[in-house]
């Protein structure tokens, strides 16, 4: 299994939402970062000071999907999170050993 | 003031003369007759005051209403601050039924529209507003000047009278509190995508030229009071003018992204429900001295009738959009709650020293029913307006308005007609909506009003003031 | 108006009537004496406005009261303006000192108690609980009625007189205000448990008929009156009752879960300090009007005296709480210093016009000191009340009644008597406890007071509203 | 009051001589020559009301005066309650423009700060502040005392008389909502890094000592005074004193971690916009009873000349504010434009009542552009202040008292000095940073006054008080 | 060493870390996050337009242990996270190659 | 890849930042968490009762970086971290199987 870590901006989050969905993938978390990253440099003022607003507001996406669709999860949000904007985002694949649903104590892909 | 008293070489008649007003020399008769059990008493109490000079300069001036004059000069400007509240009510009601990212840019264009408000209105809006006019029948449109006085302090005391008992001064800011509401109520109703300076202008406009227009044709005594259209506080003149204004702005600004999408409503969530009901008390509250100054004395039966109508109907617009969204919505929705009170209050608005009591309910209500199904009207027809202030304001303002001239309210006046309160309100929205619509056209075609979609979806916040509502920077 | 002023018939007499009442005619034989000096004066001060009709009308109907009439009658609406604020004071320190999966529940119970307040009192309380009982020593319960009026504006003019000094609208508005207060203390004890409709119906019966009983024993004539029982703004009346009325729900409805686990106390806290203390600075605010206006009339030294009791009592309570929080919790801690102005506040209600004017700091400080131990006790008995309303409304009600009826306090006043305050007080609360119990009683038994434990723990926005109070949906 | 009554043997005469200064003898002249029309329209009015004792006694306390009274001292009051609302507007100012982990820190400083400040007041500075002196020219100190009054209630009622237009509570209510200020603004400028019980020391020792010191000088009727010195509601005596006290704590006290870095500025971003917007909003609403109060009665005139004066003032200090931010900063600055409004409010306050209309707009102006500039400059010498009170209190109230000497502005008034004025601006804030600094400095050799630097990191919610102000702790 | 990520709801936080507590283990990482998973559906209506309350509030709780620990405390986890009904979360095991204590510098197991 | 997840004190954010920076890293993401650890046991009250604030706010930081600068990064988070007190907070290194740029579709090393 895998978990795939995305980093997206925020209003892009409903359409990576229904494109998952489209592909079977009903189950995720998201959790709202401050990103840093190219997308930077511009400089904002606060009461009269400089300063770069260099955390952005990001939302991370977790999906822990299996081998098989991993790649096809990785296409589907890099699709649907695109604005070719610079700031779009990242995903990384990081391996999983092992899953358990809570409620149910299945695991392995069963639990996803 | 010292300065003053001396110019006015107020001598010792003018003390007689009070004296005489004020029924000192009576008192000297009652005097010469008993003397002796006078001087006990006034041993065993404080002794009675002195009066002072500005005491009696000022009463000399007024004669025998001084004292109503000044208590209805203080209920004005007591209403007045009140009504100031109003727009902290509206700037945190706004805020919270918009998205954080976006809550910059809403409470910024609630403060630069009070401070605008207030000084266009000095500049220009107040002389036009009540102009004055020689031939109340052809009172369309008064041109507007700067507020003048000839010296310091200067405000001709003989202004008010006790037929409007207030200073200049204090007609001034009880009606510059009012000026900014229509371009507040617009605010709302663009909130999240419009471009700033685009609103900054537009609002400008409307409050300093459009808003003195309609308000002059009943309020400063123009055609349409001539023609016996009644409007209380402004559920048309100001409500149902904001409202108006807004959805012509709207119509041209298109819905935020994201808000209807395949022919299906998402339903973008307000993100503080705190800030929102903190906006609806302190609307309500506000409303009291907006309805309650309205009566422009402190006349105690109107002032206390008005209290308890506009009270009555705010609660029953509460308590009919609570039933309804349970109703048909299935839950109890708070946002609906909330407008709920407001459709009570703008409705009532038109005729709270009119309507009889129990009117005021069944108003209120109404309001509170209309509310709810034109908000789910106006999204249904894709206009939208992610705090509700064209149902509140624009079509409650109707209603209102209206509603005093069904006899069923106004306990069958003979004043009042329906025809008239229909082609007054018509008339006023129109207009409104017509001047907004031009406005908001120009700038569209040349400015530009919405801000670019990038900087929609990344918010206005930064945007447009490089700056966060909420800094979670850690440091 | 000028419908009315019509039918009045306002004739020249009333007119002549009017001049003698305000010394017209006095100052017109001081005119004789000095007509040409008058004249001279004149020419330099701006013409003493002529009285309009309306005006000679209201002061005919007065007399010689009339100003005094509107300035106390102005007070009033005033003062009632600032108690509604008290609500958005008690919507804010409930949602803040709660956790924010309750908050959306917590803001709409206070929208739906003053809506239901406002117009339940109206249908009913107002007339009940100013009934008029004919044998005031067996006043026990009167019945009550729709506010009505004769015609559009009617309510007897004559209502208030000097003694009450104030319209009939004016009374029912101040004391609506008050109705719903009761039932708002009830709202923060229940609060993040409580089934939404049933708390509805609870509060509704509470505020539209058990209020207006106990209200009626003092306020409305009846037997405590009678007896010499003083609660001058209602510190039983409206404090010790809600306090009491809370009491009975929490015995019936159990602590939150996870509050007490295995015998040890697990604090919920707070989720918005801010929230918690605007609430409490609206609430120091608003009772100014609370007891301010419950001097019913403007008196100048009976209100500022009042003001000046209020204000120290709310300091001297907040500092004992910081006091006594330091010493034995070890930090300071600022939601018990907010809890202590609000145990001044209330302890000081009771007393707030006779006791003496050191008295009422340290009424205060003993409040204060009091509310603290007050909720640690009732945390150590496991009686869950997750803003201490109990403690602050019910506990130092009492003290605050009793408190009025020791001689070191009301500086010896005979016609205090510490044990007619001991049964005003018991009686007041017993019967908000033994009221609130069995309504709270039928509702368990049958469509049940608590949220399911799944509900409780995804919090009651999602399971009564489906709402959340900070939408964090991005987009 | 039914005692007191009693106690004052009010008898016959009392009321043939309350008559007459009425003019109800009069009447009766009048009620001969008509009696039958007079019946005629009794019978359709409603009764003329009976007049009852308390009334009487009231009337016969003050004479002619007993209305005006009463309307002033109510508005004092109300101004006295729009005050307090200030105390709540600093709260959410401050907590708003400083972080969240100091949130809880800074709203118990101003909870401590008003209780503490009132009873203080009460104490010793209200006493020490109107002292009477016997020669003002040598009035420098005075010593102050305990309020007192003899019995329950008892306050000379002549103590106003139609100068001061209230009585002694209201005074000393109105007064001591004041005092507390001086203290809030020092609170802003030392938040996030200040030790909490140090500042309640330093704190405690300015309002109740030195406050009531430089205020003597002025509005007790010492030397200032005597100069012909003028501070209308105090730019100097109340702002200037505060952001010089200020200064001088922040200048013993040091920068913030993290805020000056290798030379360069790094700004540390306030948590919370939409609270410093309602404290914005909230100051804006308490000025008008803070400036509008000062008028110490209810003028009509000066009391509506105050309110437009300090309104435009306000909203030309917004739109400068704002002006200047987008010209020098590149972007509209929400922060600034909330500073922009109170630095003309401060700036108004010497002068709200004595210079020509349009000044106002033009002293709110260059208040705006002042406050912004004086910001980045107190930045640029690494002066850190969170909140900007030193620039809109300190700076902006030297502005607004030496405008008031300006004849531009005055109008050419020949009581006003310009060098007076600056003499006056200078003593005041040098005596409060002396004060101030003696105060802290001893403080910070003995008990500390700046938390660890790793208090500091982690939040003073945590280091002083172990509470959190937004608790997430899900439960 | 292992990452354990679970993601629960949060009223069982609590009793989680005190589960947790007993078997030794002292040192977590929580974040709220917003969960979407089979626990949906409800939908909701805010104004007037119906939406799916997709996102539901959970804790993500990130525990390191040691290798020996791992399956433990996923059971631990597990147990106390358990409610049985729908929505009580997912238990992740994700590999960790390196560990450091930042205070001391200690790395491996020795620095959890 | 390595993700190297870093969990410190939120004051020290900047440093570690600016210290990153300086090895060149110019991407990360950045969580608000909660952290419960050794630095514990302050035992606070809230009206009157006693409760421990385990859970203390921390920053999150999520880096990821080639194989080669992994080690580099973790020193250097490290030694920008560390104030010598209880509560400095841990690095985790996390093996990432494959990164993509949302932006380009560029993937491995390049993505970063
Ligand atoms: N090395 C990294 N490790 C973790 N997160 C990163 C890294 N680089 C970028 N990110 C995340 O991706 C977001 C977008 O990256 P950025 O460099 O701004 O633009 P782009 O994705 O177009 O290259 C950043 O805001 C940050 O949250
Ligand atoms: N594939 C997944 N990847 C990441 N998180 C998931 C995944 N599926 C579920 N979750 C998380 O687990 C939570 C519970 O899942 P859900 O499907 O609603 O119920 P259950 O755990 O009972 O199967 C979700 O809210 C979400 O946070
Ligand atoms: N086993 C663990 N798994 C995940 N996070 C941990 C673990 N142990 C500690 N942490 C995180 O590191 C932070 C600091 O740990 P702590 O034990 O308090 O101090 P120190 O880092 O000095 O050992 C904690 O607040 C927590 O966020």
């Amino acid at each position: 299994m895998k978990l795939i870590k995305a980093i997206i901006k925020p209003f892009k989050l409903e359409e990576v939402k229904e494109a998952l969905a489209e592909i079977g993938i009903e189950g995720m978390t998201v959790t709202e970062v401050k990103g840093f990253g190219r997308q930077k440099g511009h400089t904002e003022i606060y009461r009269g000071s400089e300063y770069t607003v260099d955390f952005l507001p990001k939302v991370e996406l977790e999906v822990a999907v299996s081998e098989e669709l991993a790649q096809k999860t990785v296409e589907t949000i890099v699709k649907a999170a695109k604005t070719g904007k610079i700031g779009d985002g990242k995903v990384f694949v990081i391996p999983v050993e092992e899953c358990v649903r809570i409620r149910t104590d299945e695991s392995g892909e069963a639990a996803l | 003031m010292k300065n003053k008293l001396k110019k006015l070489g107020l001598s010792w008649m003018t003390f007689v003369i009070f004296a005489g007003v004020s029924g000192f020399s009576a008192a000297a008769f009652a005097q010469d007759e008993a003397t002796d059990t006078v001087e006990e008493v006034v041993e065993e109490a404080p002794a009675a005051a002195e009066p002072d000079e500005d005491f009696l300069e000022l009463a000399a001036t007024y004669g025998v209403t001084f004292d109503f004059f000044t208590i209805s000069n203080l209920w004005i400007l007591i209403a007045a601050a009140m009504v100031f509240t109003m727009h902290l009510g509206f700037a945190t009601l706004e805020s919270g039924l918009t998205q954080s990212k976006n809550t910059v840019n809403v409470l910024f264009k609630n403060v630069f529209i009070i401070c605008m408000g207030i000084l266009t209105y000095a500049l220009w809006g107040f002389n036009a507003m009540y102009p004055g006019f020689e031939d109340p029948a052809s009172g369309f449109f008064a041109v507007g000047s700067m507020l003048s006085t000839d010296a310091y302090g200067g405000t001709d005391f003989s202004y008010g009278g006790t037929g409007l008992c207030m200073t200049g001064w204090t007609d001034f800011i009880f009606q510059a509190m009012f000026a900014a509401t229509a371009a507040t109520i617009v605010s709302g109703a663009v909130a999240e995508r419009v471009k700033l300076y685009s609103f900054m202008i537009a609002a400008t406009l409307l409050v300093m030229f459009a808003y003195p227009i309609t308000g002059s044709w009943k309020w400063g005594g123009g055609w349409l009071d001539n023609m016996g259209f009644y409007d209380f506080a402004g559920s048309s003149l100001v409500h149902g003018f904001g409202g108006f204004a807004a959805l012509a702005a709207v119509l041209l600004l298109g819905a935020r992204r994201g808000k209807y999408v395949d022919g299906k409503i998402k339903p973008i969530i307000g993100h503080s429900m705190p800030l929102a009901t903190i906006g609806v008390f302190l609307l309500f509250f506000g409303w009291f001295g907006f309805n309650g100054g309205s009566v422009l004395s402190a006349n105690p039966e109107a002032v206390s009738f008005v209290f308890v109508t506009t009270a009555l109907a705010a609660a029953a617009g509460g308590l009919a959009s609570i039933a309804v969204s349970i109703a048909i919505l299935r839950k109890p929705d708070l946002s609906m709650a909330l407008n709920g009170i407001l459709a009570g209050l703008v409705g009532i608005t038109a005729g709270a020293d009119s309507v009889t009591l129990w009117s005021s309910v069944v108003i209120g209500l109404i309001a509170g029913v209309i509310v709810v199904f034109s908000i789910l009207f106006f999204d249904k027809i894709k206009i939208d307006d992610p705090v509700g202030a064209i149902s509140v304001h624009g079509v409650c303002g109707i209603w209102g308005t209206l509603a005093v001239g069904l006899p069923f309210f106004n306990g069958g006046s003979e004043d009042l007609s329906f025809v008239t309160q229909l082609i007054g309100t018509v008339a006023i929205c129109l207009f409104a909506f017509v001047f907004s619509f031009i406005v908001f056209a120009i700038l569209k075609f040349t400015i530009g009003i919405r801000v670019s979609e990038e900087e929609e979806a990344e918010g206005l916040d930064i945007g447009e003031h490089g700056q966060e509502a909420y800094a979670i920077k850690p440091s």
